[in-house]
């Protein structure tokens, strides 16, 4: 049934009773011409613009838990555009431009919220650097203001400009950035991949990866071995365990990200901000919880859960900015899986397996990349050659040099 | 005897001219010495560490005794000694021998009065002394045994004592400093409010030492006053 | 009929105080001796010392306390603790302001102030009610399906209106005032909870000598104890308790802390808790924090956590006057309050009957007792029908009525006939589930125990064990004799000699039970989730839409993601989806608990570090000084240093820059560089380590010499630089920029110890030993002369360019000379001790007198450095080589280094890379900005005619125009060539032309004269 | 998190920082290959179960430490002084 204002009052006056399933429950046919393997944000948006743009409807997406059920859920729903380095900043307006059409593309209201994401800065040198950015996204014909104090204060007048440590000094603005209801990004791209044909197989582990003269003919699985022509890797978070299947070493490592919500509230704040002097970055939810982070704990885990030092880190840096939030509630922290790439930016490529494809290495970033990733993924997928907009993302780069390390932290993933 | 920063001056010089390998330095000691004048003492006074952060006197919560006591000190001697590879047990024995001291574990402090050896880190060791003068042998002493470096001027040095004391160092301090965990000659390198300190306990009374980097005085003073608001406390200055 | 039995059931109650008509004349906890003045809603009650906001408001006969998430709903009081998804207040005002607070958590104080929430205008009349009209529209997920058209109308029109709606109270609009402390502690045995369990396992480890910490979330240590008329070896509960207590407490090694929530399991033993210090007051003592968070270590933990009872599913179960049942017998038991006159009991167990004991002891009015079993023991009925209530076994609540309160329930009985029955309360027993919330956080699932028809711990964290209604073992003596055992077991294994002491005669007591999952035919919406307003008709739809996965349903319904986490609604429903799934429960799964236990205050976890205090501050030796001449510090990582000082008439900075600037290239100027790491290198193998670290070479480096160093990240991109001075044979100081000090020591002692640990080398920071300082300009040496001691020749043919010595000055005071530039002039720097900083700062302040000498900052600093073409943190950015920035020709070649290999990656050698070049504005007026990116003069601009960009720029005094050094393609090859500045985020596109980055003394004469 | 410090005893995971992997040794840059280089600087085995790890006692004692931890489970096996750990691997290749 079609969403639309009509369908919900329908299903009012009848009991919601007529409501099917969002997506076919599928089960796992004997082979594909396309298997990937990750049923998250990014699994369900390369079969999505799989069938959309390419016609390739003979796809599994193979999922070992539920929908959803890895990073595309446990974010905190920023969308953005704001990099800086040439390598990057197609790719993300990319997707900035696709959340724009999403919900009419798939018709999934994900409340793509355009508020505006604003990074304070606190020194000249910050200020610089954010010039720096900003200008390279105006290069790129992507929307960019720098603010100065004024202008900061304007958006968010509660936070502390008299008694910082470190005082605001003015932000970069990205107003078309914002957040989007992370959820229903993974239930849209799956309904709507669903209806296009494509299978979506869910409480399906990938145990190997079969090869044959240096091409991949399937995986197996937990319900069986399933033949597929090419299998696309899609699995942030445990990435490494899936190449270590085909004796590949990825330049990632996996590090837990922590993220906490605070007890709803009227509203507060109206953008995304983010604090340039410590760990710390907020927006509200519609629901009206304060959804904020800080940085990764900083070792490997492949355990969806931190520990203390991080959380009052980024308390610290909460309070430091924004002193009213000190009687705000926590109210639940949990842990999310990166996929930390060695110069922090991500991977779509060919591997040196025939068939085989990779989509890993998001860092902390990949929610937002969500549909340019599936975008582009699929055009990997279907054509075999990079998408323009993402064909910086190889995995030769290190090799070559060719690095796109926007914080300039070098090879060390839990600094990026 | 002249005033304390006089003296201070001098012994500094001392101490530094035999640390020196330099001739230059060593060999011009004696005349830059005859070289100083009253006005030039005067001018050249050493700032304590913990000037301008701390107000000598009574402070929080005002009732009753202070529970915690804070006597700042100042003008005592500091060196880091880090033992050459394999060279542990002449460092040992050279100590020993020269200044009778022990070279404490891991952990672990050795102090005699106002002397002390403080582990800092393997092979490594802090030497305290009442004035920097009295460490001025330890480089030559120590010539092919351990590299030692002046910190006298590095640290601000406070000592914390009290009925509260325990409790109010469990607000920043995360090692567990109950007398079945920790007591009078125990040492840690930790950190307080994200400030980096070597602590050291004295006596079971208890009273503790706490040093911390000189540039971070200021900001460890207002943790200290934070921390111990709520208990009373009481400061004092102090030479040693 | 109601207003009938309302009538009746005042007769008993009519010996209680008029101004509190619900509480019971005696009884309680609560001492009646002082009163407690509190509002709600701006109406003035009162309560007594040892009342919950909640028990108070009941004592007033104050039923509705707030309005539900979404439908706006009329909402009570559900529970006595902290499951508490109904009542939830705005406590305090203005700054103090605490929205979505829990009324069975907030002790009761003098001047106590609530305000309602989620309500508009009043709570009892909300215009935003309507949407419980609507709520066939609103069921799960409908906002998926629509407010999708026109797309621009979600930010403008949709999501404020949904924004609004949603969000329970208002945060406060202002900084908190209060302070927060924080407290590490340290123990053998932490016991979570202080019900019987608990006690009982604190007594058994606390006598062993173990160390022992009990935290316990209430304010009155006992847990139910308190709520329960039971008796423990002939006293009452209550008493056993405080006997307990004041044992504990005589034990040097108990720590008791009430009011604490112990919120979070970590790794390794380490716990958070949350102690509210001054939560029961108005305002916090004098140097008293609000609310102190404590980071416990334990060795071992004893969860006795108690449990939580479950509420019943049934159309409008969440009238106000709808209650757990034990949280019934708590009101009547510790508070001396009847929540009700009239009370309906609706059980699947013995327990509730209990309730309708309590309530006929405590002198209330019982309606009736609805049991879902068939048969239930005579005596019980007996007692029910003696005190005049209508008796139903077999049947369910189906239903209840009432707007603003409970006024009747609708009974289905064991025949499907159904009736009315007048009540203004009911009690809900359906059973309890264990708290297996904190065992949870450490990624362990809990198991179903089918005899209790509920989830217990599973696996435990190591070093964990439960004991009593958190184990799911619910009878009072198997709480005091788990707990015992728990205890004592957790003091053995830390060395203690423990044994659980035999326990105490307890009554017998019947815990079993068939819980009713929901109403088979719900009259009205049936609640499963209260706060977040999600119905069983909703779980029905997720099931319907295949969101049957137990995070789906979650996520899709929002059920459990409220602020009480599913605490009273999680397994509701789940067995719901059970029901339609055709699974069993524990099939079809169990969310995970995340930290914390309950929320907690940002504030609390931010402690001290707040305001300036968010990060330390480190002064530099010079800063007295600075301070009384009126400097301008700027914030540089953690320092705080002097960045310029202006002098009176000086109304601009850049006019004070200059001058600052000006003053030192013609005469002299200090500068306070002590922010700059230094470290002590020694040792036989100083020199091997120095040459591995550094990329160019130091072999030839002669004692008495400092040298640049560049250091490279294995990566082959720089990491910092600075200098290398040499002062003995094996006796060496590098210095690190301010910005890297602590990387590159961190880094050097893994190339010493990691990496080649056979080298015999002493690492030592002395950065905050010495105080060093810039002195720098043509009059430098006759400036130093004055205060460095007779005896040391600084002459330049004793001391030339980059030599490096220990002297002393102002007589006998052991320093440092460098003769090395940052700014292009003549310069040195003077390290002196830390102590003297300050003395050598006002004695070279007044050495320079004669030739007019100036304090300068970092902003003329940068200037200088910017004139002379030296790259610092702008172009030092982690993404650029040595070639890139021109330093490629020193790098060595004949040595390994590290980043030597990496370095020479194809893109890394790319002659297309932007490399490091000067700008100047071709109109001399314009002004430059770093961030401005260049494009040729007729690119249009994006990001493929994008050359590079500018990194910094100044005024410089020296060209009176200014200048800038950037990355440009091919910069070394395009002197005289001229692009553009585009800065379109700041309006401006200048025309620059390329030139060297050395702006001033390009042939270097000025150093060596 | 707790780590014990062989030196300083158990510590909170704040007082270190972190570095990853200890597998990775790093080739003599004289006369390694670049793709030697590139695998030691870029490569992580990253497993789901034991990794031998590097971390550093940054606010304690300044000493490299490798540590034995599931990244499963956080469970921590062992704590030794990199120090050490590299001269024996040094006299073990002497050997």
């Amino acid at each position: 049934m079609r969403y639309s204002l009509f369908s919900v009052l329908g299903q009012a006056l009848r009991g919601q009773r007529d409501w099917t399933p969002q997506w076919r429950d599928a089960a796992p046919q004997e082979a594909y011409d396309v298997v990937i393997v990750g049923g998250g944000g990014h699994g369900l948006a390369t079969a999505y613009y799989l069938a959309k743009e390419h016609g390739i409807t003979r796809v599994a997406v193979l999922e070992k838990s539920h929908v959803g059920s890895g990073n595309v859920g446990r974010n905190t729903t920023i969308v953005r555009s704001n990099y800086g380095l040439p390598g990057n900043i197609p790719f993300y307006e990319r997707s900035m431009k696709l959340w724009e059409g999403l919900e009419q593309d798939i018709n999934y209201n994900a409340m793509v919220s355009q508020r505006g994401v604003l990074n304070l800065y606190h020194s000249d040198a910050q200020r610089d650097a954010y010039a720096r950015r900003g200008n390279a996204m105006r290069l790129a014909g992507i929307d960019a203001e720098l603010l100065d104090r004024e202008g900061v204060r304007a958006m968010v007048p509660f936070i502390d400009f008299d008694n910082a440590r470190f005082p605001v000094k003015g932000g970069l603005l990205q107003r078309r950035g914002g957040t989007v209801r992370h959820d229903a990004v993974a239930w849209g791209y799956a309904r709507a991949a669903s209806d296009r044909g494509v299978d979506i197989v869910q409480n399906c582990a990938v145990t190997g990866i079969r090869r044959e003269n240096g091409r991949v003919t399937g995986v197996e699985t937990s319900r069986g071995f399933i033949r597929a022509g090419k299998v696309a890797l899609s699995v942030a978070g445990s990435s490494s365990l899936l190449a270590g299947m085909v004796d590949m070493r990825l330049p990632i490592e996996s590090h837990v990200l922590q993220a906490f919500v605070s007890e709803g509230v009227k509203p507060l704040i109206d953008c995304v901000m983010t604090f340039g002097a410590g760990h710390f970055y907020v927006s509200q939810s519609d629901k009206g919880g304060l959804v904020f982070g800080g940085d990764i704990d900083g070792y490997n885990s492949y355990a969806s859960r931190g520990n203390l030092h991080t959380i009052e880190d980024v308390m610290e840096g909460g309070m430091a900015l924004w002193p009213g939030l000190g009687r705000l509630r926590l109210l639940r922290h949990w842990g999310g899986i990166m996929d930390m790439s060695m110069d922090g930016s991500p991977i779509i490529d060919r591997t040196d397996i025939g068939g085989l494809y990779l989509n890993a290495g998001w860092c902390y970033g990949g929610f937002k990349a969500t549909p340019a990733a599936g975008f582009c993924f699929a055009h990997l997928i279907a054509r075999d050659e990079p998408h323009a907009d993402a064909s910086a993302y190889r995995l030769d780069r290190f090799a070559t040099g060719h690095l796109i390390d926007e914080k300039g932290m070098g090879a060390q993933p839990n600094l990026h | 005897m002249s005033d304390p920063a006089t003296t201070r001056a001098s012994s500094s010089q001392a101490f530094s001219s035999q640390a020196s390998s330099s001739q230059a330095a060593s060999s011009q000691a004696a005349s830059s010495q005859a070289a100083s004048s009253q006005a030039s003492a005067l001018l050249w006074r050493p700032r304590g560490a913990w000037e301008g952060a701390t107000k000598p006197g009574r402070h929080g919560a005002p009732d009753g005794a202070a529970g915690v006591r804070l006597t700042l000190r100042d003008g005592f001697g500091l060196a880091t000694l880090i033992a050459a590879d394999g060279k542990d047990a002449d460092l040992q024995a050279i100590l020993a021998e020269r200044f009778g001291l022990s070279l404490p574990e891991a952990g672990a402090a050795q102090i005699e009065g106002e002397r002390g050896l403080i582990w800092s880190a393997p092979g490594q060791w802090l030497a305290l002394a009442p004035s920097p003068h009295v460490l001025r042998d330890l480089p030559e002493a120590l010539r092919g045994v351990a590299a030692v470096t002046d910190q006298s001027d590095s640290r601000a040095l406070v000592r914390i004592s009290g009925p509260q004391a325990r409790a109010m160092l469990a607000k920043g301090v995360a090692v567990d400093l109950h007398p079945r965990a920790f007591g009078p000659g125990r040492a840690a390198v930790t950190s307080i409010a994200h400030i980096g300190v070597q602590l050291w306990q004295r006596d079971a009374g208890p009273t503790y030492e706490i040093a911390v980097a000189r540039s971070f005085a200021g900001s460890f003073w207002g943790w200290l006053e934070h921390a111990a608001a709520e208990f009373g406390y009481e400061v004092e200055p102090g030479r040693v | 009929m109601t207003t009938l039995a309302l009538q009746r059931a005042e007769a008993p109650v009519s010996a209680t105080s008029a101004d509190q008509p619900f509480r019971t004349a005696t009884g309680g906890l609560i001492d009646r001796n002082r009163p407690r003045d509190f509002s709600f809603d701006g109406r003035r009650l009162t309560g007594y010392h040892g009342d919950t906001l909640a028990s108070a408001l009941l004592a007033n006969g104050v039923r509705l306390v707030g309005r539900s998430f979404k439908y706006h709903r009329p909402r009570g009081i559900l529970s006595a603790g902290s499951e508490e998804p109904n009542a939830l207040v705005e406590l305090r005002s203005g700054a103090r302001r605490e929205p979505n607070t829990r009324a069975t958590m907030a002790e009761l104080y003098e001047g106590l102030e609530a305000t309602s929430q989620n309500r508009w205008p009043s709570l009892a009349l909300d215009a935003l009610s309507v949407n419980a009209l609507l709520s066939p529209i609103f069921a799960a997920g409908f906002y998926y399906k629509t407010f999708m058209w026109p797309a621009g109308l979600w930010e403008k029109l949709y999501e404020p209106m949904i924004r609004r709606a949603a969000g329970l109270g208002r945060a406060a609009d202002a900084p908190d005032p209060d302070t927060y402390d924080h407290a590490h502690a340290h123990c053998d045995v932490l016991v979570i909870g202080g019900g019987p369990a608990g006690l009982a396992a604190a007594l058994a480890a606390g006598r062993s000598g173990a160390r022992v910490i009990l935290v316990d979330e209430d304010f009155a240590t006992g847990g139910r104890l308190l709520a329960e008329r039971r008796e423990i070896g002939g006293v009452s509960g209550a008493e056993w308790a405080a006997r307990a207590v004041a044992e504990l407490e005589s034990l040097p090694e108990v720590r008791i802390l009430t009011r604490t929530t112990l919120f979070g399991v970590y790794d390794h033993g380490a716990y958070g808790a949350v102690e509210r210090v001054s939560d029961h007051l108005a305002v916090p003592a004098p140097h008293a924090p609000r609310q102190r968070l404590w980071r416990i270590v334990a060795r071992r933990a004893v969860l006795a956590a108690g449990a939580i009872e479950r509420p019943h599913v049934f159309g409008g179960n969440d009238r106000p006057g709808v209650m757990l049942a034990g949280a019934v017998r708590t009101y009547l038991n510790r508070y001396g309050v009847l929540p009700g006159r009239r009370l309906a009991v609706f059980t699947s167990s013995d327990d509730g009957w209990r309730t309708a004991a309590d309530a006929i002891a405590a002198g209330g009015g019982l309606a009736a007792v609805i049991d879902t079993r068939t048969s239930v023991p005579p005596h019980l009925r007996r007692m029910a029908e003696a005190a005049g209530a209508r008796v139903v076994t077999g049947g369910y609540v189906a239903g209840a009525k009432g707007h603003l309160g409970l006024s009747a329930i609708q009974v289905v009985d064991g025949y499907h006939s159904t009736e009315t029955i007048a009540c203004d309360g009911l009690a809900m027993a359906n059973g309890w589930n264990p708290v297996v919330h904190l065992d949870s956080h450490l990624s362990r699932r809990p198991v179903w125990d089918e005899a209790i028809h509920a989830f217990v711990p599973g696996a435990l964290p190591s070093g964990m064990q439960a004991a009593g209604a958190a184990a799911g073992r619910f009878t009072l003596a198997e709480c005091l004799e788990t707990g015992a055992r728990a205890g004592a077991e957790a003091a053995t294994a830390c060395g203690f000699e423990a044994s659980a002491e035999a326990v105490p005669q307890t009554d017998p007591e019947s815990v079993a039970h068939t819980p009713l999952w929901r109403a088979p035919k719900p009259r009205g919406k049936a609640f499963v989730d209260f706060q977040n307003d999600v119905a069983a008709s909703d779980v029905e739809l997720a099931h319907r839409e295949g969101f049957r996965a137990v995070e789906l349903l979650k996520r899709y319904t929002t059920l459990g993601m409220a602020t009480d986490q599913g605490k009273t609604s999680n397994l509701a429903g789940l067995s719901i989806m059970a029901e339609l799934t055709g699974k069993d429960i524990p099939s079809v799964g169990t969310t995970v608990f995340r930290p914390p236990f309950t929320p907690v205050a940002i504030g609390a976890f931010a402690g001290h570090h707040r305001g300036k205090e968010f990060r330390a501050t480190r002064h530099v030796p010079s800063h007295a000084w600075a301070e009384e001449n009126g400097c301008v510090f700027v914030e540089t990582g953690l320092w705080l240093r002097p960045a310029y000082f202006p002098k009176a008439g000086e109304t601009d900075w850049l006019d004070t820059v200059v001058r600052e600037v000006e003053t030192v290239r013609t005469k002299v100027g200090i500068c306070d560089v002590t922010t700059l790491g230094k470290i002590d290198i020694q040792g036989r193998d100083a020199l091997a380590f120095i040459e591995r670290v550094c990329a160019n070479p130091f072999g030839t480096l002669p004692v008495g010499k400092a040298r640049y160093a560049v250091l490279l990240r294995e990566d082959g991109f720089v990491m910092d630089d600075g200098t290398v001075a040499r002062l003995a044979e094996t006796h060496y100081v590098m210095t690190a920029s301010t910005a890297n000090a602590a990387r590159v020591m961190q880094h050097l002692e893994f190339c010493r110890q990691w990496l080649w640990p056979e080298l015999d080398v002493q690492l030592a920071s002395i950065s905050e030993q010495w105080a060093q300082y810039a002195v720098a300009g043509p009059r430098a040496r006759d400036t130093l002369r004055r205060i460095v001691d007779p005896g040391f020749d600084i002459s330049n043919q004793a001391f030339p360019f980059l030599a490096a010595a220990e002297i002393t000055v102002g007589g006998g005071i052991p320093a440092r000379l460098f003769r090395i530039s940052f700014s292009g002039e003549l310069a040195y720097e003077l390290a002196v001790p830390a102590a003297y900083g300050d003395a050598a700062w006002r004695a070279l302040m007044q050495a320079g007198l004669p030739y007019g000498i100036t304090a300068y900052g970092s902003e003329a600093l940068s200037v200088m450095r910017i004139e002379k073409g030296h790259a610092a943190g702008a172009e030092i950015n982690g993404q650029t080589t040595a070639r890139d920035l021109g330093l490629g020709g020193m790098l060595a070649k004949k040595k390994d280094y590290i980043g030597r290999l990496m370095k020479e990656r194809p893109a890394l050698t790319d002659p297309d890379r932007p490399i490091l070049a000067g700008f100047r504005p071709v109109d001399p007026s314009d002004r430059l900005r770093a961030g401005a990116h260049f494009l040729a003069l007729d690119a249009e601009p994006s990001l493929e005619a994008d050359e590079g960009v500018m990194t910094s720029v100044a005024y410089s005094p020296s060209l009176r125009s200014w200048i800038g050094i950037g990355l440009i393609r091919r910069g070394t090859e395009r002197h005289g060539e001229r692009v553009r500045a585009y800065d379109p985020v700041r309006g401006a596109d200048i025309e620059v032309e390329i030139c060297s980055p050395v702006f001033v003394d390009p042939k270097e004469e000025k150093l060596r004269v | 998190m707790r780590i014990r410090c062989p030196h300083c005893g158990e510590r909170d995971n704040g007082e270190f920082s972190y570095l990853g992997d200890a597998a990775p040794r790093r080739p003599d840059g004289m006369e390694a290959s670049a793709q030697a280089m590139h695998d030691y600087v870029y490569l992580r085995d990253n497993p789901a179960g034991t990794l031998r790890e590097l971390w550093y006692h940054a606010a304690g004692c300044r000493s490299w430490l490798v540590v034995t931890r599931d990244t499963r489970t956080h469970a921590i096996e062992a704590v030794e002084p990199a120090r050490d750990v590299a001269r024996a691997r040094s006299s073990g290749e002497a050997a």
